[in-house]
C-alpha cells in the first residue's frame, strides 16, 4: 500500500487508490488511530479531488513532508551536534542565540537560524578561472543525489514514499552519484590542490563503497527481497516473546551492522575519516573554492547523507519501524523509526567527539585489508545461518556458537594482523 | 671530574701548538673557563668529546659576548729629581691606551654519559671589524647548528665549516648585528605611544606636523 | 509514443552527440555519463526497475569514475586532439565502420519479435525470479559482463601508465640524503 | 580619532616590521594560511613546496615550516623563525637584575614559575646568595605544578593535531585552569607570576593555599587515569604516532636535545638527578625512559613524568618546613653582584632552561643569555620529518612541544 | 583485540557527557558576564595611588621620590615632583602618569615603594577604543582612597595600616622624647641664650617612612587569619610571622 506511486510513470491506472480504501479493514497489528494518523490526515486532504489529481497531490504531499522533515532534522542536527560536542567537553555548547532582538535564549535553538542567515549573507566567491557551470552544479548534484535516497525509506508502518521492488538497490544507486558530484567540485574549482584533494576524497569514497554494498547483501539474502518494506516485514515477530527478530541480534547481522556503520562514517566524511577538511589536507580539500551558501549546501548534503545512511541502517538491521517489545506496539511505528534514527545519529556525533583522524594510507588499507574481507566472510556466515535455520533445540546453540566463531575468528585474526606493529608499550625507569 | 688545569695540561701535551689559557671566574659560582686559540679549536673540541675520561658529548649552550674596545687609562707615577736639588717631585702621567675589543663565543659542555658538570671553553675573534671568523663546532656537536647561526645573526661572528650559516632570528635583508654593544637602533624602530626623555627627543624627529601633536597634552613640559 | 519516451530519447541521444563534438575532454566525459543516465531512464520508463538501478549503480557510480580517472591520469597534451591532416582516408574508414554497425543493428531490430502494443500493465517481474533467471539460464552472460568491466579497468590503467617516464616497474630513485647545503 | 602619527609612521615604506624572505613568491594565499607553489626539481619531477605558517592552525604560535613535498612524502623541511623575536637578551642587558624577572615570564609563557626559578638560580649562583629552606620547597612545589600543567597541555595539543575535535584539549585545559587558579591566588597573576626573587620568593603560601594544592595533587592521578583511558590505548592514535618521527639516541645527544624528548630516545639525563639543585635530592622519584624515541614515546614519557611529579608533590607537601621565605640579607633594590659569570640551569618541562649571566659589577648584567630548550630541540625537526607526510610533520612538531616566546626570544 | 582502546575512549566521553549534567566539576564554564568568578585577594591588575583621608590629591601618600619610576622595567611611570612658590620641592607629585598600555602589571613598583603609596588594583574591565589618551592614567585617575584599598586587599591593607600606625606612633614617641630632651636642655641652659625653637614634630599626615630597609615581605598580605598579627619587626622572625597568601576561593580545586 503506498502513499504515492512514483515508479509507474505511465499514466495507467495505479492501484494505490483502491488499496488505500481497503487499509482500515486490514487487521494489521497495532492499527490504533494514532498509528494511522498520517494516512488519515492525507486522506482528509485529498479525498475531494478527482482521481488523476489526487495522485499528483499525494505525491506532492509526500515530497513536502519528507523534504520539510529532513530540513528541520538537518537544522536540529547541527545544533544537537554542537551541544553534545560541548557537553562532552564539559562546556554548555551554544546557548546564546534565541529569538532575535529578545532576551529569550531558548537553549540555543536560535543557533541554526543564525547559522542559516550567516551562510546566506556570506559572499559567494567563484574563482575567475573556475568552470562556472560545473562549479554551480556540483553542490546541487550532491544535494540532489542525497535527497533522492530518501524516496525508499520506510518511515512508518505504511509510510514509505515509494514502494519499489528493488528499493535497496535504488538507494545505493542514488548514493553512488555523490562521487560524481565530489569529482565535479574538485575539477570545477580549477585549483590543482583542490583537485588533488578531491581525488583523495574519491579514493576514500570508492574504497568504502565496496564494504558498504557487501555488508547489506546478507540482509537481502536472509530477507529474500530487495524492497525496504519487505526487509522490515522479514524482521517481524518476537522469539520467546521478548527477543525481536531484528537482524542486528544475529551474529552475522551484528557484524554486518558494524561494517555498515563504519563504511557509512567514511561515506559521509565523518569523524575518523573526515579527511577533506583536515588541515593536513594542504588546504581545505575540494571545498576550497566554495563559500557562502554553496558551502552550506555541501554541509547540508553531508548531513542528509548521514541521515539517509543511518535510516537505511535502521531499516536493514534494527527492524525499521518495529517496536522492540510486543506491548510497546501502542507507540506508533514512525516514532520508533525516529527514535532509532536519533540513536544512530547520536552515535555518529559521539564518535566524532572522541576519535582522532586516520591518515589516507591507513584509511584505505583499513578498508581493503579489513572491511572487505570481513564483509565477504560475513556473507559466508549468513549463508551458513540461512542453511541451518531449521535446526532446533540444542542444535540451535551449536548454530549460534558456530556463527559466532565464524564472525569473531576472522575479526581477531585480521585485527591482530592489521595492528601488528601498534601496541601499548611498557616503559623502564632509570 | 678533572680540574680545568689537568684538562689544559693534557690538551697541551696532545696539541703542543694550541694556545690554551685558563680564565679565572671571580664570582662564587667558580665556573672557570678555558680560552682556546682559533687554529686547533675543532680538533680540541673533538678530543674533548671523544676522550674516555671526559666524554663531553653534550654542548648545552653557545653564547656570543661582545667586548668592545676599551680605553684604559694608565697612571704611571714617576719621580723626577728636582734640578734645583729640592725634594723629588711626583708626576702622574696618564697614558690612554685603547685595548682592542673582540667578539667571544662561549661553549658550555657537559657529559651526558658520565653526568659531569660544565667545562666552559671560549674562543675569541681577532677584532670586531674584519677578523671575525671562528671555526664552527657544529660538525662536532650538532646542537651548535641553530645557536651558532644565532650568534652569527646577532653578533656577526662568521663560523666557517657551519653547514647552513644564515640569519635565523632576523629577516635576511636586515643590516647590522643588534646584540653588539655599539649597535644603534634605527630611531623609528619602535616609537613609544607616550614618549618622554630621550625617546621623546628621538621621536620628535619623526613628527610630520608641527610640534608634537601626538604627544599627549599631559606631557607638555 | 508517449511524451516521456520522446523526452528521454532526446536527452540520451542529444548528450551523446554533444559529447562527441566538445573539445573539453572532461565535459564530454560528463555528457557521456549523462547519456548513460538517460539509458537508465529508458529502463525505468519500460518498468524494469532492477535493471535501471543496476545501470545507475554500475555505470553512473563506478564506470564513470574509471573513465574520469583515466581521462585525468592520462594528461594528454592538447595537440593530439586535432583531427589528422589526411582526412580522406579517415572519412572512408569512418563511413565503413558506421555503415557496418548500422546494418547489424537494423537487422537485429527488424528481426526481433517485439510486442506491438505496449500491454496494459507491464508484467511485474519480482527480483527473486530475476535472480533465479540470472543465475540459472543467463549465468554465461553475467560472466561476460564481468569480463567486460575488467577489460575497461585494465584499459584505464594502461592508458594512464603510458605517459610516465620510467616504466612503473623501476622504483623512483631513492630520496637523496638531505644534503646540508640546502639552497 | 586624531590622525596620530603612528598611522602615518607605520604607513611609511621603511617600516621596521620586515617582510617574509623574498624567494618565496606569494602564490594564492589559501585559507589555513598555506602558500603553495610548485617547484621543479631535477631528479624528482615536479615537487610541491608548501609553506605552513606563520599563522597556521597546527603550528604552535608564529612558527613557519617550508616543506618540499614529492607527492605525499616530505623531501625537505626548512623551519623559519623570528616572527616573535624582540631581542629579549638585549632588554635584559638594559634592565636591572630585578627588572628582568618579570620578562622571564614571557619566555616560555606556559611555564612562568620554572623560568623565574631558572633565572633566580643563575643570579643566586652568580652572587652566592643563600636561600631559606621553605622557599626551596615552595620552588619545588611550584615547578612540579608547572610540569603537570605543561605536560597536560602538550597531550591536549598533540591530540588536537591528530584531529580529535578538541575533546582531549578541553579536558587538559580544565585541569590546567585549576593549577592556574592556584598560581593566581599565590602570585597574583595566572601566567605572568613574577614570583621568585634572588634569595627567596615574594609571597608565602597560606595554609589554605597549601590545602587546595594538596587536594589538586591528590585528584590528579584520577584525572590522568581517565585521560589515559581516552588516549593511550586508542588504536587510531597508536597508528598515527607509533613509528612516526623516530629520533636515534646519538642524534639526540649530539643535537643537544634535552627534556622528555631526550628521555624518550632512551638517554637517562634528568637535570633534577644530575645537578641535584634545590632540594630535589631529598625526594625519591623515578625518571621514565623510552626505547623507540618516536612520537608515541614522547607522549607517554610526559604522562609518566606527570605521575612522578605528583609523587614529588606529595613528598614536598609532607616535608614542607615553616620559616622565613626571604633571606634577610637579600637586597631588592640596588642589587649589584660582584664581577664574574655564572651559568645556572634547571630541568624545565620542555628541557634544560638555563641562564648565563656575566656581571661587570653594575646594576645591569653585562651579558644576559637564555638557553632556550624548545629552540634547540627544533634542530632535529627536519631529520625526523623526512620521509613522512605533511599530516605526520604536524604531529612531530606537536610532539617536540615548542613555545614561540622561548624559541624566538 | 582491535577496537578495545576505541571503546574505552567512548566510555570516557560518555562519562563526561553524562557527568556534565549533574557533576559541577564536569561543567566548568562560568558564563561571563552574567556569572563571574570570585577574584582571589592577591589578584593584581594595574597600579593605583593610595590616599589617606578624604582629599584625593593632597592626601596622597606618594612623595614623588621616583624610586618606582627608576625600578619600573618597561619604564611606564612618569613623575614630575611639585615645587611650592619658592621653588623648594614639596613632597607631592605634580604629574604622576602611568601608561597602562605599556605597564605589564608586574607590581615591582609596589614592592620597591618605601611609602606604600602605590598598590595593585583589581579592576580588569578597562578596554578602551583609543590607544593613547584614555590608556594614559593621570594622577587624578590613579588616586583611590585607602578604604578602597581595604576593600580589595583586606589582609594586605590591614597589615600596611598597622605598620604605618606603628611607624607613626614611634615617630611621635621619638619627637616627644626629642622635645623633652630639648626642653630639659633648654631648662639647664635657660640662663644661656634662648634655644632655637625645637623643630615642630613632623605633620602627622605624611611621616617619612622609617629609613630602615623594609624587608620585602612586610608589604605582603597577611594570612586571612582574623586577628591582625603584630607586624614582624625585621629582627624578630616568628615562625608564622610571614605574610601568607590568604585563603583563596579556588573554584573546583
Amino acid at each position: 500500500m503506498t502513499l504515492v506511486q512514483l515508479s509507474r510513470v505511465t499514466p495507467g491506472v495505479s492501484d494505490w487508490f483502491f488499496q488505500s480504501l481497503s487499509s482500515p479493514f486490514i487487521a494489521a497489528a497495532g492499527d490504533s488511530r494514532l498509528e494511522r494518523l498520517p494516512i488519515i490526515a492525507r486522506d482528509l486532504l485529498t479525498s475531494r479531488l478527482p482521481e488523476p489529481w489526487r495522485w499528483w497531490l499525494n505525491s506532492l504531499l509526500a515530497i513536502l513532508v519528507v523534504l520539510f522533515g529532513f530540513a528541520i532534522l538537518f537544522a536540529l542536527l547541527t545544533l544537537v551536534e554542537r551541544k553534545v560536542l560541548g557537553r562532552v567537553q564539559n562546556r554548555p555548547g551554544p546557548n546564546r542565540t534565541g529569538l532575535p532582538f529578545t532576551k529569550l535564549r531558548l537553549f540555543g535553538l536560535g543557533q541554526p537560524l543564525a547559522d542559516g542567515i550567516k551562510m546566506l549573507t556570506k559572499e559567494d566567491i567563484v574563482p575567475r578561472s573556475a568552470d562556472k557551470l560545473l562549479h554551480f552544479l556540483a553542490p546541487v548534484a550532491l544535494l540532489a543525489f542525497s535527497i533522492l535516497t530518501f524516496a525508499v525509506l520506510p518511515f512508518g508502518r505504511n509510510l514509505v514514499p515509494v514502494e519499489l521492488d528493488a528499493g535497496i538497490l535504488y538507494f545505493f544507486a542514488a548514493g553512488a552519484g555523490t562521487e560524481l558530484a565530489v569529482f565535479m567540485a574538485g575539477w570545477a574549482s580549477r585549483n590543482k590542490y583542490s583537485l588533488l584533494a578531491a581525488m583523495r576524497a574519491l579514493a576514500q569514497l570508492i574504497s568504502y563503497e565496496l564494504p558498504l554494498l557487501l555488508s547489506f547483501v546478507p540482509v537481502i539474502m536472509m530477507a529474500g527481497t530487495l524492497s525496504t518494506t519487505g526487509v522490515v516485514e522479514a524482521q517481524a515477530g518476537w522469539k520467546f516473546g521478548f527477543i525481536p527478530h531484528w537482524h542486528v541480534l544475529t551474529p552475522w547481522g551484528f557484524a554486518a551492522f558494524v561494517i555498515f556503520m563504519v563504511s557509512a562514517l567514511a561515506e559521509s566524511n565523518r569523524s575518523p575519516f573526515d579527511l577533506p577538511e583536515a588541515e593536513s589536507e594542504l588546504i581545505a580539500g575540494h571545498l576550497t573554492e566554495y563559500s557562502g551558501f554553496k558551502y552550506a549546501l555541501f554541509f547540508m548534503a553531508e548531513y542528509f547523507g548521514m541521515c539517509a545512511l543511518s535510516a537505511m541502517a535502521v531499516t536493514l538491521f534494527l527492524g525499521g519501524w518495529r517496536a522492540p517489545l510486543p506491548f510497546l506496539e501502542i507507540v506508533p511505528s514512525y516514532v520508533w523509526f525516529a527514535l532509532k534514527l536519533f540513536a544512530l545519529l547520536f552515535g555518529f556525533i559521539w564518535i566524532r567527539a572522541t576519535f582522532p583522524r586516520l591518515r589516507i594510507d591507513q584509511l584505505t588499507r583499513f578498508a581493503w585489508k579489513f572491511l572487505v574481507p570481513m564483509a565477504l566472510i560475513n556473507l559466508g556466515t549468513a549463508a551458513f545461518w540461512s542453511l541451518t535455520c531449521n535446526w532446533s533445540g540444542p542444535l540451535q546453540l551449536a548454530r549460534w556458537a558456530i556463527a559466532l566463531a565464524l564472525v569473531a575468528g576472522p575479526f581477531v585474526v585480521m585485527g591482530r594482523k592489521l595492528s601488528r606493529d601498534y601496541a601499548p608499550r611498557t616503559y623502564r625507569y632509570a | 671530574m678533572e680540574s680545568l688545569e689537568q684538562i689544559r695540561d693534557r690538551l697541551l701535551s696532545r696539541y703542543p701548538g694550541a694556545e690554551l689559557s685558563i680564565l679565572n671566574n671571580p664570582s662564587p659560582s667558580a665556573q672557570h673557563s678555558l680560552v682556546v686559540g682559533g687554529s686547533a679549536a675543532r680538533e680540541i673540541a673533538a678530543f674533548l668529546r671523544d676522550d674516555p675520561a671526559l666524554q663531553l658529548d653534550f654542548c648545552s649552550n653557545v653564547t656570543g659576548v661582545d667586548w668592545p674596545d676599551k680605553e684604559i687609562v694608565e697612571t704611571t707615577r714617576t719621580t723626577i729629581p728636582d734640578p734645583a736639588g729640592g725634594p723629588p717631585k711626583l708626576v702622574e702621567q696618564k697614558t690612554k691606551r685603547i685595548q682592542p675589543g673582540y667578539l667571544e663565543v662561549v661553549y658550555h659542555l657537559y657529559s651526558m654519559a658520565l653526568k659531569q658538570g660544565p667545562v666552559i671553553i671560549r674562543m675569541r675573534t681577532g677584532n670586531r671589524t674584519d677578523q671575525v671568523t671562528l671555526p664552527s663546532l657544529t660538525p662536532v656537536w650538532r646542537s651548535g647548528e641553530f645557536q651558532e647561526r644565532e650568534v652569527f645573526d646577532l653578533f656577526g661572528v662568521v663560523f666557517d665549516g657551519h653547514p647552513d650559516l644564515r640569519r635565523i632570528l632576523m629577516w635576511d635583508e636586515f643590516k647590522g648585528h643588534p646584540m653588539r654593544k655599539d649597535y644603534v637602533e634605527p630611531d623609528d624602530y619602535e616609537w613609544e605611544p607616550t614618549p618622554h626623555d630621550e625617546v621623546l627627543a628621538k621621536a620628535k624627529a619623526h613628527y610630520p606636523a608641527p610640534a608634537a601633536p601626538a604627544a599627549p597634552g599631559a606631557n607638555a613640559k | 509514443m508517449s511524451i516521456a519516451f520522446l523526452i528521454i530519447a532526446l536527452v540520451t541521444l542529444g548528450s551523446a552527440a554533444v559529447a562527441m563534438s566538445l573539445r573539453n575532454l572532461i565535459h564530454s566525459a560528463l555528457l557521456l555519463i549523462a547519456s548513460w543516465a538517460g539509458i537508465a531512464a529508458f529502463y525505468l520508463w519500460a518498468g524494469a526497475e532492477f535493471v535501471a538501478f543496476a545501470q545507475l549503480l554500475v555505470y553512473v557510480g563506478a564506470v564513470s569514475m574509471v573513465v574520469l580517472f583515466a581521462v585525468l591520469l592520462t594528461r594528454q597534451s592538447r595537440v593530439d586532439m586535432a583531427i589528422a591532416p589526411d582526412a580522406l582516408r579517415r572519412i572512408v574508414a569512418a563511413l565503413l565502420a558506421g555503415g557496418a554497425t548500422l546494418g547489424v543493428l537494423f537487422g537485429a531490430v527488424v528481426s526481433a519479435p517485439l510486442p506491438i502494443a505496449a500491454s496494459a500493465t507491464p508484467v511485474t517481474v519480482s527480483v527473486r525470479q530475476m535472480g533465479q533467471e540470472l543465475m540459472g539460464t543467463h549465468a554465461a552472460a553475467l560472466l561476460i559482463v564481468g569480463a567486460l568491466l575488467t577489460v575497461a579497468l585494465l584499459g584505464a590503467i594502461i592508458l594512464a601508465s603510458t605517459g610516465r617516464e620510467d616504466p612503473p616497474g623501476v622504483a623512483p630513485p631513492a630520496v637523496a640524503p638531505p644534503t646540508r647545503k640546502t639552497s | 580619532m586624531t590622525n596620530s602619527p603612528i598611522v602615518a609612521l607605520h604607513g611609511t615604506p621603511a617600516v621596521a616590521g620586515g617582510n617574509a624572505p623574498s624567494e618565496i613568491c606569494h602564490s594564492p594565499l589559501a585559507p589555513g594560511g598555506a602558500h603553495v607553489r610548485s617547484v621543479r626539481d631535477e631528479f624528482h619531477g615536479d615537487l610541491l613546496e608548501v609553506s605552513m605558517g606563520p599563522h597556521h592552525p597546527s603550528t604552535h604560535g608564529v612558527f613557519r615550516m617550508i616543506a618540499t613535498l614529492d607527492g605525499e612524502t616530505i623531501v625537505k623541511l626548512k623551519p623559519v623563525f623570528g616572527y616573535l623575536h624582540r631581542n629579549h637578551e638585549k632588554i635584559g642587558e638594559n634592565t636591572t637584575y630585578l627588572g628582568s624577572m618579570p620578562y622571564t615570564d614571557r619566555l616560555d609563557y606556559l611555564c612562568s614559575m620554572t623560568n623565574n626559578w631558572a633565572y633566580a638560580l643563575a643570579v643566586e649562583k652568580l652572587a652566592g646568595q643563600p636561600v631559606p629552606e621553605r622557599t626551596e620547597y615552595l620552588r619545588v612545589i611550584l615547578a612540579e605544578l608547572t610540569r603537570l600543567l605543561n605536560h597536560t597541555c602538550l597531550a591536549g595539543f598533540l591530540l588536537q593535531d591528530t584531529g580529535a575535535s578538541g575533546t582531549p584539549l578541553m579536558y587538559a585545559f580544565r585541569e590546567r585552569e585549576k593549577i592556574l587558579d592556584l598560581f593566581e591566588a599565590l602570585s597574583g597573576s595566572r601566567m605572568m607570576c613574577n614570583y621568585q626573587r634572588f634569595g627567596g620568593c615574594r609571597v608565602d603560601a597560606s595554609p589554605e593555599w597549601l590545602e587546595a594544592a594538596k587536594r589538586l595533587a591528590d585528584g590528579y592521578n584520577e584525572f590522568l587515569d581517565e585521560y589515559e583511558a581516552l588516549i593511550t590505548g586508542n588504536e587510531i592514535l597508536m597508528a598515527r604516532t607509533q613509528g612516526v618521527g623516530v629520533m636515534p639516541r646519538q642524534l639526540a645527544v649530539s643535537a643537544g636535545i634535552t627534556g622528555p624528548m631526550l628521555r624518550a630516545a632512551g638517554v637517562d639525563y634528568d637535570i633534577r638527578k644530575v645537578d641535584g639543585y634545590g632540594v630535589y635530592p631529598r625526594f625519591n622519584f623515578r625518571v621514565p625512559l623510552g626505547d623507540h624515541g618516536d612520537t608515541y614515546d614522547r607522549y607517554m614519557i610526559r604522562v609518566l613524568e606527570m605521575r612522578e611529579s605528583i609523587e614529588i608533590l606529595r613528598q614536598a607537601f609532607a616535608q614542607l618546613p615553616s620559616g622565613p621565605i626571604m633571606d634577610p640579607k637579600a637586597k631588592i633594590r640596588g642589587f649589584k653582584p660582584k664581577p664574574g659569570e655564572a651559568y645556572g640551569r634547571i630541568e624545565g618541562p620542555k628541557g634544560e632552561i638555563g641562564f648565563y649571566l656575566i656581571s661587570d659589577g653594575g646594576a645591569n648584567p653585562y651579558r644576559y643569555r637564555v638557553r632556550p630548550p624548545s629552540f634547540i630541540n627544533l634542530t632535529v625537526l627536519e631529520d625526523m620529518c623526512l620521509g613522512h607526510s605533511i599530516a605526520d610533520a604536524v604531529i612531530i612538531l606537536g610532539s617536540i612541544d615548542i613555545v614561540l616566546g622561548e624559541v624566538d626570544r | 583485540m582491535l577496537g578495545i582502546g576505541l571503546l574505552k575512549g567512548l566510555g570516557v566521553t560518555a562519562k563526561n557527557l553524562v557527568g556534565s549534567f549533574h557533576d559541577p566539576a564536569r561543567l566548568v564554564t562560568t558564563e561571563y558576564p552574567e556569572q563571574r568568578t570570585k577574584l582571589p585577594e592577591n589578584y593584581r591588575n594595574f597600579p593605583f595611588l593610595v590616599y589617606d583621608g578624604t582629599a584625593a590629591i593632597d592626601g596622597l601618600r606618594c612623595v614623588a621620590c621616583k624610586i618606582c619610576e627608576v625600578e619600573c622595567p618597561p619604564q611606564c611611570i612618569y613623575i614630575i615632583p611639585d615645587r611650592d612658590e619658592k621653588g623648594r620641592p614639596t613632597k607631592k607629585p605634580k604629574v604622576f602618569d602611568i601608561d597602562i598600555s605599556v605597564c605589564m602589571s608586574c607590581q615591582i613598583c609596589v614592592e620597591v615603594c618605601p611609602f606604600d603609596a602605590i598598590k595593585m588594583d583589581q579592576q580588569y574591565e578597562i578596554a578602551e577604543a583609543d590607544r593613547f589618551d584614555r590608556l594614559l592614567l593621570k594622577r587624578e585617575a590613579l588616586a583611590k582612597p585607602n578604604s578602597y584599598y581595604q576593600e580589595i586587599h583586606p589582609a594586605e591593607a590591614a597589615q600596611v595600616d598597622a605598620m604605618l600606625a606603628e611607624a607613626r606612633r614611634k615617630a611621635d614617641a621619638k619627637a616627644k622624647a626629642a622635645a623633652e630632651a630639648a626642653a630639659a636642655k633648654a631648662a639647664t641652659a635657660k640662663p644661656g641664650a634662648a634655644n632655637p625653637p625645637t623643630r615642630p614634630p613632623a605633620p602627622s599626615g605624611s611621616t617619612p617612612a622609617t629609613a630602615a630597609m623594609k624587608p620585602a615581605t612586610a608589604a605582603m598580605p597577611e594570612p586571612a587569619v582574623p586577628p591582625v598579627q603584630p607586624t614582624q619587626t625585621p629582627a624578630e622572625n616568628s615562625a608564622t610571622g610571614n605574610p601568607v597568601a590568604p585563603k583563596t576561593g579556588t573554584p573546583g580545586a
